[in-house]
């Protein structure tokens, strides 16, 4: 007798619940991160940092790929660090990070509190700061 | 061979709170930490309390912690652990009287999982078995060897955290039916488990695989639950 | 005053038989069961190899040659109208098992596997015929779970730890228990119209043993000091494969599977003995087959155990031997890789407990006390019978190892235990509502639970010396060593002797936990009074039946006497005293003759 | 009656989990730890002034930096292990050689970052 297939469809199952939603986002996120990061580092190697930048500046490029963060390097010219296509990038990351970052401290938090009020709170809260943070970034990024 | 044992003692009508106390008995290193405890009882201290039944690891009644870890008082020889020893409680669950702890919240949450077959089709007309193909059985196999003994889930930083979360024993169980194939109650249970005291409460701490006695992997049943949370399929 | 609850019918027990019970009385009517243990701690998960029913799923089998073996096995003392019963019933039985949602291992084919046991044959050919369903080797494990989550489902009322500690009778009818709750010391009264108990077996009268801490024979002896006969209580079956010294149970699925019995001087040794089928024979001809090798000195390096082999290549070397095939007819073989699959749990209990791996190495053995074959007599509906005109006592009920209904006469077949839980369970909880539906309450006597605050308070004030553990250590000797696999006159005077000793010492015995809440000692205490009084009426019952039958096997008399003692033995408690009586043996299609395998 | 069942942090550290426990534990830390780090680099740099220079002055020390890159790093490589074993279940009984194989990459890039933040850090 061979094996049976099981699919529960979407019309049985359900949409997925915001908690499955999100766990999904989170791992997706972190595979976003990373493919960011890593356009991040390649990019930054294509600019010619070799002699100018050390391992742990490149690595901060690579996380947030601000021109903020090589200011303080020996760069000559850091105009192509600035320009548009890495501010899009670092958007990019921030808003995904901020979404990944805040979430996780909700995950965080609602392992604490587990009174349907307190996490409704914690949830308004989060709201607040994935809003403000990422505003707050943008507007840095784009204005620096 | 004497060995030293160092056990958690709390009774509820005397102490406010727990202590320790410290034993001297003779063992021998094939000795089972339960058979060092019930010496204790039987020649020591009688009101030493814990549970036991089966003696051999397939009744889940003792789990306890033994030097730190969650392990089955009847399944750990003194030659596993040494001649230093320390005996206390499992975490998470409210402690009775020494290593008895209150178990009714662990069941409450087994009970939410439907811990039972869900099909409503008729069954085959010659009144024979559900047919089934030992792949399809052999699909949901390790779920089953679970005998509630408590260990995985009262490892759990999880649930030590918040006793809401259902716990990895709990979908442990779930995880028992939905791959079964002649179960018709995947969508409800999946349903249950993916509220936010369901699986996302579990970070993979691993800490349930490692305590689980009947050497269930406990992470990957999660992990597969929350796949066919996602994805639908269920082989 | 001791809280009162209110139902219909109640279960004592939540092992298989209880919840089987529970179960089928919750369907008509209000039903609680009471267990001192978790119900998914009861001692049927420990079962491991297997639920016999003539399914032939691989090879021919019928209900007949089922009941046949079972007559035989239980060298003809079983009674045959209730044997026809169950195993004609035991095809359903299983088939709603599977029902229900228990996790059968699967043939190639998707139906539910099964495995030879010892004493199960092809009545034609002689020939082992698989008839055990499993589930690996924890078959007893999924039935338990199984039967709980059904429970679960129809919302059967549970009294989980509460050790009941009386029955109470009113005008010769049942009306009820008295329990104390575990987790505060306080007494509850439950008031019934039927009470039902399934409390398991007592193999902890014995020093080496696979039975559970659990198994102190609590319903047996309670009913017993109400007047309520046991019967054949003289039938203990030692399992012929326990673990050397700690007496855990290695399944008989590993000589099912092929595994082999080998003596310390390396030859296998059952063809002496079973030349049919011989490692496969019945459980009482292996276990004095192992201890005959051993008291000749063929014993492991003098000592007193042999060895039980599961390693592939002697499995093969000796199926080859015997012709074994498999059911398509090629040649049975064995691979590291099945043993693993079909046998986890033997392997997993050896590795921790023996340091041995089976796949490589052989497993130490000797015969280890497993199962109860007397008990509260009842008829095949589970009502209690008190004398030997089979006169049923109104209300009261039993089912499971505490039970002797009598299916397993004087030696039971592996896997037939299982069976009788489910289906004597399921008849006993039907009768019990349906009784319930027509008897009224009793009225409870003034303070129902005065005896057993009386014998609580007289134990937990004793002002006396004798300690617990060493009175039941001294007692568990005893019995292992003289009414044990082999029995004689003298050494079991002496174990009469040395149990009423004992039982005198208990009057003084010490318990020093004055407290309520999970006040475990006193209850260890109260438990030994039961191991006591259990070990007096198996001992006396052995002494009385001069034959050697099934279990009961005496030197002084080597032979089966048909004549005289093919009939059960009742023992009555009166007033102290222990009054012996006889049941004629229900006999219907088989005439006993020899009994050779 | 009966005590709480209430876990303390002290009693949760002391619970003998096994590397897997550990690396759950830093992973936490190290989201934690990025996720202050964020908002308050965040806030300093959009506030400015005197306050958030001397907030960034801090993060800008090597110090700092060593435990920053930690947390970073530390939580992108399990992160990744994460991501892989959540999305296949089948290979979680391999997470001990995983976790392995983790640390063994996490040392060697730690290991470097760390030599040349210290190198800069004290040389200029
Ligand atoms: C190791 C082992 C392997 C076995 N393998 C097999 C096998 O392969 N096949 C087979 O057919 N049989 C097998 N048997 C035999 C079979 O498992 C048992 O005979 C059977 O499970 C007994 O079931 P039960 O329902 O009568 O009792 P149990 O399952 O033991 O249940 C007894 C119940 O009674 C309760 N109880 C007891 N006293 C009290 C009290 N005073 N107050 C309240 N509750 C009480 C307990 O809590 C428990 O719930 C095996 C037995 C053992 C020990
Ligand atoms: C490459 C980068 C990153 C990867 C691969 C990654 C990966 C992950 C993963 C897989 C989880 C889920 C853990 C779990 O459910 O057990 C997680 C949780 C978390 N992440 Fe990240 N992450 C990254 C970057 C970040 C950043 C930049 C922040 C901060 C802003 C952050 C903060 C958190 C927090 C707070 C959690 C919750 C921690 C917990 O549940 O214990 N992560 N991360
Ligand atoms: S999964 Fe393992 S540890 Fe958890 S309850 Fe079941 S047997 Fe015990
Ligand atoms: S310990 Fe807890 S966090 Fe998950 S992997 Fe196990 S349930
Ligand atoms: S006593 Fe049964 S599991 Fe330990």
């Amino acid at each position: 007798m061979a094996a049976k297939s099981r699919n529960l469809s979407i019309a049985k199952r359900g949409l997925m619940s915001f908690e499955t939603i999100m766990w999904v986002f989170t791992r997706l996120s972190a595979l976003g991160m990373y493919a960011l990061i890593l356009f991040g580092i390649i990019g930054a190697l294509v600019m010619g940092v070799r002699n100018n930048m050390n391992f742990a500046d490149v690595m901060r490029w690579g996380f947030m790929p601000n021109v903020t963060h090589v200011e303080d390097t020996d760069l000559a010219d850091t105009t192509p660090w600035a320009s548009p296509l890495w501010k899009l990038t670092a958007s990019a990351l921030l808003i995904i990070a901020v979404g990944h970052g805040v979430h996780g401290l909700v995950v965080i938090a609602d392992d604490y509190i587990a009174t349907a009020k307190g996490r409704q709170v914690v949830r308004i809260f989060s709201g607040i700061m994935i809003l403000s943070m990422i505003g707050i970034g943008l507007y840095l990024i784009w204005t620096s | 061979m004497e060995i030293t044992v160092k056990i958690f003692r709390y009774n509820p009508e005397k102490d406010t709170r727990g202590s320790y106390v410290t034993y001297k008995v003779d063992a021998d290193e094939n000795d089972r930490i339960l058979d060092v405890l019930e010496v204790i009882k039987g020649k020591v201290d009688g009101t030493l309390a814990f549970r036991r039944s089966c003696a051999h690891g397939v009744c889940g009644s003792d789990a306890m912690r033994i030097n730190g870890r969650n392990m089955l008082a009847c399944k750990t020889l003194i030659r596993d652990v040494g001649t230093n020893i320390t005996v206390e409680p499992v975490l998470g669950l409210k402690i009775q009287k020494d290593l008895i702890v209150d178990m009714e919240p662990f069941f409450d949450n087994y009970r939410k999982m439907l811990p039972y077959l869900i099909n409503d089709s008729p069954l085959p007309a010659d009144g024979r078995e559900r047919l089934q193909s030992p792949e399809d059985r052999a699909r949901f196999d390790e779920s089953t060897k679970c005998i509630l003994c408590a260990a995985c889930t009262t490892s759990c930083p999880s649930y030590w955290a918040n006793g809401e979360y259902y716990g990895p024993a709990a979908i442990v169980t779930a995880h028992r039916f939905i791959f079964d194939s002649r179960d018709e109650g995947a969508a409800e249970r999946l349903h249950i488990l993916s509220e936010t005291d369901g699986t996302v409460r579990c970070h993979t701490a691993y800490n349930c695989t490692e305590a689980c006695p009947r050497e269930i992997q406990i992470t990957k049943a999660i992990g597969e639950v929350k796949m066919a949370m996602v994805t639908g399929k269920l082989d | 005053m001791a809280k009162v609850h209110q139902f219909d019918v109640v279960v004592v027990g939540a092992g298989g038989a209880g919840l089987m019970a529970g179960l089928y009385a919750s369907k008509t009517a209000k039903t609680a069961i009471i267990s001192k243990l978790y119900p998914t701690r009861s001692h049927t998960g420990a079962a491991q190899g297997g639920i016999s029913a003539a399914l032939g799923n691989y090879e021919e089998d019928k209900p007949e040659w089922h009941m046949y073996d079972t007559v035989k096995g239980s060298d003809y003392l079983g009674d045959q109208d209730a044997i026809e019963f169950m195993c004609n019933e035991a095809i359903n039985a299983v088939l709603e098992l599977e029902h229900m949602g228990l996790p059968f291992d699967r043939t190639p084919e998707g139906r539910i596997s099964q495995r030879p046991f010892g004493g199960h044959t092809n009545n034609e050919t002689g020939k082992p015929v698989r008839r055990a369903a499993h589930a690996a080797d924890r078959t007893g494990h999924m039935i338990l779970q199984t039967l709980y989550q059904q429970c679960i489902k129809n919302k059967v009322n549970f009294f989980d730890e509460y050790q009941v500690l009386d029955f109470i009778m009113v005008n010769g009818k049942a009306a009820g228990v008295v329990a104390v709750e575990l987790a505060t010391g306080e007494l509850h009264t439950i008031h019934a119209k039927s009470v039902i108990f399934a409390t398991g077996g007592h193999g902890r009268i014995f020093e080496v043993t696979s039975n559970a801490y659990a198994y102190t024979g609590d319903g047996a002896a309670i009913l017993l000091r109400h007047g309520i006969p046991l019967e054949d209580m003289e039938f203990f079956q030692f399992h012929p494969t326990g673990i050397y010294k700690l007496g855990i149970l290695i399944t008989e699925g590993v000589r099912g599977e092929g595994g082999v019995l080998i003596n310390g001087k390396g030859e296998r040794f059952m063809p002496k003995y079973a030349p049919g089928v011989k490692d496969l024979a019945s459980r009482d001809v292996v276990s004095r087959a192992i201890y005959t090798e051993i008291k000749e000195g063929r014993g492991v390096d003098g000592k007193n155990y042999v060895y039980l082999d599961i390693r592939p290549e002697t499995v093969n070397k000796y199926a080859a031997e015997d012709g074994r095939t498999n059911p398509d007819g090629s040649k049975y073989n064995l691979t590291a890789d099945q043993v693993l699959k079909k046998l986890p749990d033997i392997v997993d209990f050896c590795r921790v407990y023996l340091g041995v791996d089976p796949v490589t190495q052989m497993m130490p053995i000797q015969p280890t006390a497993h199962y109860t074959m007397g008990g509260i007599p009842t008829n095949k509906f589970g009502e209690v019978i008190i004398d030997d005109k089979n006169t049923v006592l109104p209300g009261l009920f039993a089912a499971g190892e505490c039970a002797c209904v009598s299916v397993h006469g004087g030696n039971r077949l592996g896997t037939n235990s299982l069976l009788d839980l489910v289906v004597f369970g399921k008849h006993a909880g039907l009768r019990a509502a349906e009784y319930a539906k027509t008897a009224e309450f009793e009225k409870l006597p003034g303070v129902a639970e005065a005896g057993s605050r009386l014998e609580f308070d007289a134990l937990r004030n004793g002002s006396g010396k004798e300690n617990v553990f060493d009175l039941s250590a001294e007692l568990k000797n005893v019995m292992f060593s003289d009414v044990g696999i082999y029995r004689n006159e003298k050494d079991m005077q002496g174990a009469i002797e040395k149990v009423r000793e004992l039982k005198h010492r208990y009057k003084n015995i010490k318990v020093g936990d004055t407290g309520k809440i999970f006040n475990t000692e006193l209850l260890n205490a109260w438990e030994l009074g039961n191991l006591l009084d259990i070990a007096e009426v198996v001992a006396v019952s052995a002494v009385n039946r001069k034959e050697s039958r099934g279990g009961h096997s005496r030197e002084d008399y080597p032979e089966r006497d048909d004549s005289n003692w093919l009939k059960h033995t009742l023992v009555w408690n009166r007033n102290g005293k222990l009054e012996i009586g006889y049941k004629p043996v229900v006999i219907t299609k088989h005439q006993p003759k020899a009994r050779i395998y | 009656m009966g005590l709480t069942r209430n876990v303390g942090l002290m009693t949760a550290l002391r619970y003998k989990g096994q590397g897997p426990f550990l690396t759950y534990i830093l992973h936490r830390i190290g989201g934690l730890g990025m996720a202050v780090f964020i908002s308050v680099h965040l806030l300093a740099s959009f506030i400015s002034g005197p306050g958030g220079r001397l907030v960034n002055n801090i993060y800008q020390s090597w110090i700092f930096q060593i435990f920053i890159f930690f947390c970073v790093l530390f939580h992108a490589i399990n992160g990744l292990r994460i991501t892989i074993l959540d999305l296949f279940p089948k290979l979680i009984p391999y997470h001990r050689q995983a976790i392995t194989i983790e640390w063994v990459v996490f040392a060697a890039v730690y290991g470097f970052a760390v030599f040349t933040i210290i190198r800069t850090g004290l040389g200029g």
